[in-house]
């Protein structure tokens, strides 16, 4: 097998290269994704390569982009589209929640909407407003959605491939403060992280620390220390993919450990927190030697940057989650 | 092909409405080799058959054997006359309200009972055919259509996509994207507005300061025509030359057709509330209703007797009370069919919460 | 104090005549709010009575309607607007949640939006598809929004006056199903009922559950239901504000019962019982002698009416439930 | 009031920019009264003052004293000659790349230096003003403008709503929304488009199929004008006659100002990707620069000399140093601020968040 070393963003890139490559259904579109390769340089080279039909500069509007692209899959496309950040999703909104999530349904399995929606979510680059958010609860709540998340280079190779197959509708968030965070082996050829299955990064017998994207690595940070100094093991979990949530390997986990806290960076009320917590609650209490630890974003919008350190869950506030939970 | 030299002459730069047919029964131009005699007849049973449908699908919501229903009864000409221009393959996107358009592409009568009759398997259509079920959301059809003929245009295919809305959609953003992706990627979409004149109980005047929807064409460069929608020739004539003009890589067209909603909403409203509907009820069937339209043309010109009428009229009923008979015998949805199609394979939470929800119901038996 | 017996229908639409006559402010907008009186009546007679300029009428377009509320709202009026069925709000999505939820944060309080967004929701009147949505969710997820739901005809009356003089954007949610379902007596005054106070239906001491709008129905009559059959003392919590919620007397109720079950029409997944939940878990883990009880619609998309009855928590789930919980 | 007869017989039914100080500095119409060489010295040393401010923080930029920024140099003459067109309790929403326009309207520097520096406090406009923050989602505050202008028409006060935004912004349903309810209701609402031709890496020949953003008006028979953008004379004239019109009663304006971004679409950006920058940056200064344009025009018509200008650059210079040291000695935002005003009355839960990570951070130090 031949390896790479490769950021998020070449492993991105390297992917959308590939399916370019061998599946001539697959678009690409979106705002700024041609000449200019995204504004992340997800896409770059790609309109070169591939040409103005297949990697499509749209004009600026996200109903027009994810509306058409709901056409552009019933019609034998695939689509690839990239929302510039996660909150300019929500002009498209619409489109993806009455439409694309429940085209299947209505027509009885007739017609179905096989795209995916690459995004670029979370703070922590010292974005502008609106640059920053984390809402993905929006899509977990909404049946006929998957909804995908990778913490590392390797996984967002192989979850797009799966997404990019999946027969139904992928929302795939990109943390952005992962896109250039580090580099790691990935492999040359086209492989497969199913969607639905957990990663325990970490094994452990203490607490199980549910985590996904950005937060992954915050979590491991601190697990890691406490291991250190307090000889506690932690198990973590990354999720990988937020809908649907793999139930098994979390409950598995908590039955083990006794103990779980989850990370995210959302807001703490109406996050996927209180989900997990509750499928926990539901499957394991007896086995709950404390309260479930919820480590999340504020109830507060995230902030302009020169605060947003301080909104983002950090390894400080998941160490103090971890010793209030451990000792409680 | 039709001669479109002469129609545009007739329609383009005008806002004035485009008419073929005239109220009398009689045609302002000399009619092309396409409009044949067959067409016209078959132009004929269609508008018949679909008024039947609507008739007979109001009885039965006073009778409580369909839901909430939506009347398209006045825009038989503009449904029918657009839809008979297309091709088998072409993709379709309707409204609630454009069962005529539907039915003439294809869509069974059964099936559009089923679907008022809140049925699941309602938004179905005939295997091959691409006809989307009715969109709700106001508007959000048009990208649709955008979309699909993007497609067929990057694929080569020659397919048209044909999208129905109101008056009302044109003020949503979505209208707006939609006809400039359309203008930008030049894709083959006949965009067909029924100004019917009134969003549920608000009027045109009260939508947009502009006095036509066709003037937004030149927003985006694209053609716009603005037509008598109760003038079947003139439907036909204008969506045909924008179907062809479409499937040829001349881009897309919007279509303005003019048109009455001769009853309420829908069963649920009450358009007594904000208009004047005795005197739309009143003025209507002479100046408005598509049908006799026709039928004075057809009469004029020889093409209809008796005899071929009454035949025609007992197939029709016959046609939908065996769609109705179809349709309320066809077996009740269950509860497991509820679960099924969320996604392809549905996930472990759904089969759990199939499974423990069955259990139950199967207890309490 | 004169009462009368109102149904919901009736007690917003007087409530809503007495704030336009009260309130110079006051502007009521939405698609056929005029001479129609809204689609099911709740504007009835007042555009007659307060004219096209305080009952307007808008084109449809849901973005312009929340959009220019907002403008209306930064200069002095108090809009309230009547989106006509909740899934519709989803083209003014952007507006609500990047604007209108933040406008007093950006400005550090320099701006706000003080409006109302009628709109109602969920299933069980025979509506066509979209018409019977419960995302409520989305909007507790939202700092900044406010989101109330009341169950009776004088809950509606006094939460609406509260949100209408509330200095910041509420949504308010009505239950289609209890539109015409009964009346009540309603005092004729104006009285307030504190937005985030949660409401003790009925006391009980062996669970409680925890329900909102249509939901509180079908829970007392399971409540009840129990208590003749088997003797069990349910205790129902009404919310009526969801946002925010009123943990004090969640956890109250719950430390004195040590088991709870929450009930409602959203999907699961995602759905607020996951946060209630963990509110439970946070706060009374220890008093818990049960798992926490999710009753709620299923992770499917609310299926056509021949359907819905299935897809709707009813009583059976709720007992069921209720059986599950204090027997386990 | 400006003789609007004249201005109009040059601009209103053509495609053509219209124009009126040419790139040689030279008038071409007989200027208006009010048009005094004070109003004249005024626009000059606001555009000059302006492209400091924006040259300067470019600097800081790259020094990394402020995040990324959206630099406004090449629509100094949009900016100032609009927003100099206002009266004091106007509204304006601008974008992130207005400042000019903010800046003439009164928002201070230091404060658009916070905003830049990602402080909480940047979004913050003097008291008395109405001042927006910029919007980042493209096109919303369009909606914005409509209400705002609406409160006036139905308050009966004379303000007028000015809104600012890009060609791009002209694809996002809200504009379409906007421009449609305000032509519904007839509010006193100026929609100020600056067509920079660019919408970061999209020229506007990929955002539409129309040729220009003023033909759009017409779709909502609403009065559209396309000017030159770098020509403050025919900014201002236009726009003082849009807000003259709307503050009378008489309705919305649709401006396309066409003009240039000169640099990159914000530092984050790089243009020489997508177009030929090496071309611009040859020959902007001499075609499109609006500064030494007006320039040329005060020097010939003896209404700016060297010691004058000078001491105005001094001035200027000095003023923003002043703005920049207060912005860099502005108190840091704190933790407990981080929480404030997400609600007039924060909520329990908000309260408990606060306190509990004050006592962590406490326990931290
Ligand atoms: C986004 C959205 N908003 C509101 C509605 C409610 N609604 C259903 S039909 C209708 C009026 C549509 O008018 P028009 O487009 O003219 O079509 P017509 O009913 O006259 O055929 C409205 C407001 C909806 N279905 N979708
Ligand atoms: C809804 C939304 N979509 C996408 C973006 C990302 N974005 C920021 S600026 C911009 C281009 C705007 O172009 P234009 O309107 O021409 O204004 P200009 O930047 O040229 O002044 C884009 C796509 C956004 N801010 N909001
Ligand atoms: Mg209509
Ligand atoms: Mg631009």
């Amino acid at each position: 097998m031949t390896q790479e070393k490769l950021t998020m963003l070449q492993a991105i890139n390297q992917t959308l290269d590939q399916v370019l490559e061998t599946k001539e259904e697959v678009m690409l579109l979106g705002e700024d994704i041609g000449k200019n390769g995204g504004v992340f340089r997800a896409t770059e080279g790609l309109f070169e390569k591939y040409g103005g039909d297949r990697v499509v500069d749209t004009p600026l509007a996200e109903s027009g982009i994810i509306g058409s692209s709901i056409g552009l899959a019933l019609n034998g496309k695939i689509p690839i589209v990239e929302i510039q950040f996660l909150a300019f999703i929500y002009p498209g909104f619409e489109q993806l929640v009455s439409h694309a999530a429940r085209m299947r349904y209505r027509t009885r399995g007739q017609f179905s909407v096989p795209f995916v929606i690459r995004t670029p979510y979370g703070a922590g680059i010292r974005g502008p407003e609106l640059h920053s958010e984390s809402v993905e609860s929006f899509f977990v709540q909404t049946p006929g959605l998957k909804v995908v998340a990778p913490s590392t280079p390797h996984d967002a190779k192989g979850l797009l491939i799966s997404a990019i197959e999946d027969p139904d509708p992928v929302i795939f968030l990109e943390d952005t403060k992962l896109y250039r965070a580090f580099k790691e082996e990935v492999p040359q050829e086209m492989y497969r992280i199913p969607i639905g299955k957990a990663n325990v990064v970490k094994e452990g017998e203490d607490l199980s620390i549910i985590a996904w994207g950005g937060m992954v690595r915050e979590a491991m940070k601190a697990a890691d220390k406490l291991e250190k100094s307090k000889g506690w093991k932690c198990e973590v979990i990354d999720l990988r993919s937020i809908s649907p949530l793999d139930e098994e390997t979390i409950i598995h986990s908590v039955k083990k450990t006794g103990r779980a806290m989850v990370v995210h960076e959302a807001h703490k009320t109406g996050g996927l927190g209180g989900e997990i917590t509750a499928i926990i609650n539901e499957n394991a209490l007896i086995y709950l030697k404390a309260p479930v630890k919820r480590v999340a974003g504020f109830d507060i919008p995230v902030p302009s940057f020169t605060l947003e350190d301080q909104y983002l869950p950090n390894a400080l506030r998941i160490e103090q989650g971890i010793n209030e939970t451990i000792t409680f | 092909m039709i001669n479109s030299k002469e129609i545009e002459s007739l329609h383009v730069e005008s806002d004035e409405l485009y008419q073929v047919l005239s109220i009398e029964g009689d045609s302002l131009i000399n009619l092309p080799q396409n409009m044949d005699s067959h067409l016209m007849l078959e132009m004929y049973k269609k508008m018949v058959s679909c008024r039947e449908f609507d008739e007979k699908a109001m009885k039965l919501q006073r009778q409580g054997r369909l839901g909430t229903y939506a009347s398209f009864k006045g825009q038989e000409a503009s449904q029918v006359g657009s839809s008979i221009a297309l091709e088998f393959s072409d993709w379709m996107f309707p409204t609630y309200r454009d069962h005529a358009a539907t039915h003439t592409h294809g869509q069974k009568w059964s099936t559009i009972f089923l679907y008022w009759m809140g049925h699941i398997d309602g938004s179905i259509c005939p295997e091959g055919k691409k006809i989307l079920p009715p969109s709700v959301p106001i508007a959000t059809q048009l990208l649709h259509a955008v979309g699909t003929a993007w497609a067929d245009k990057l694929k080569g295919e020659e397919n048209v996509s044909i999208v129905y809305f109101g008056d009302g959609a044109t003020s949503e953003g979505d209208f707006h994207e939609a006809l400039n992706f359309s203008g930008v990627f030049q894709t083959p979409t006949v965009f067909f507005c029924q100004n019917n004149q009134f969003a549920i109980s608000v009027p045109f005047e009260k939508q947009s300061a502009s006095k036509t929807i066709k003037q937004r064409a030149h927003a985006y460069d694209m053609k716009g025509v603005r037509i008598d929608g109760n003038d079947i020739f003139a439907v036909y004539l204008t969506v045909k030359e924008a179907v062809d003009r479409a499937r040829n890589g001349g881009g897309p067209t919007l279509i303005e057709a003019v048109t009455t909603r001769y009853g309420s909403h829908t069963t649920a409203d009450d358009s007594k509330k904000y208009r004047n509907q005795e005197k739309i009820e009143k003025d209507w069937p002479t100046t408005q209703d598509p049908i006799p339209r026709l039928e004075k043309y057809l009469r004029k010109n020889h093409l209809l007797d008796k005899e071929t009428e009454d035949e025609m009229k007992r197939e029709i009923k016959k046609e939908i009370d065996e769609a109705l008979s179809i349709a309320e015998n066809y077996p009740k949805a269950t509860t497991k069919q509820m679960f099924e199609h969320v996604y392809a394979v549905n996930t472990a939470t759904i089969k759990k919460q199939e499974e423990e929800f069955l259990h139950l119901l199967g207890e309490e038996r």
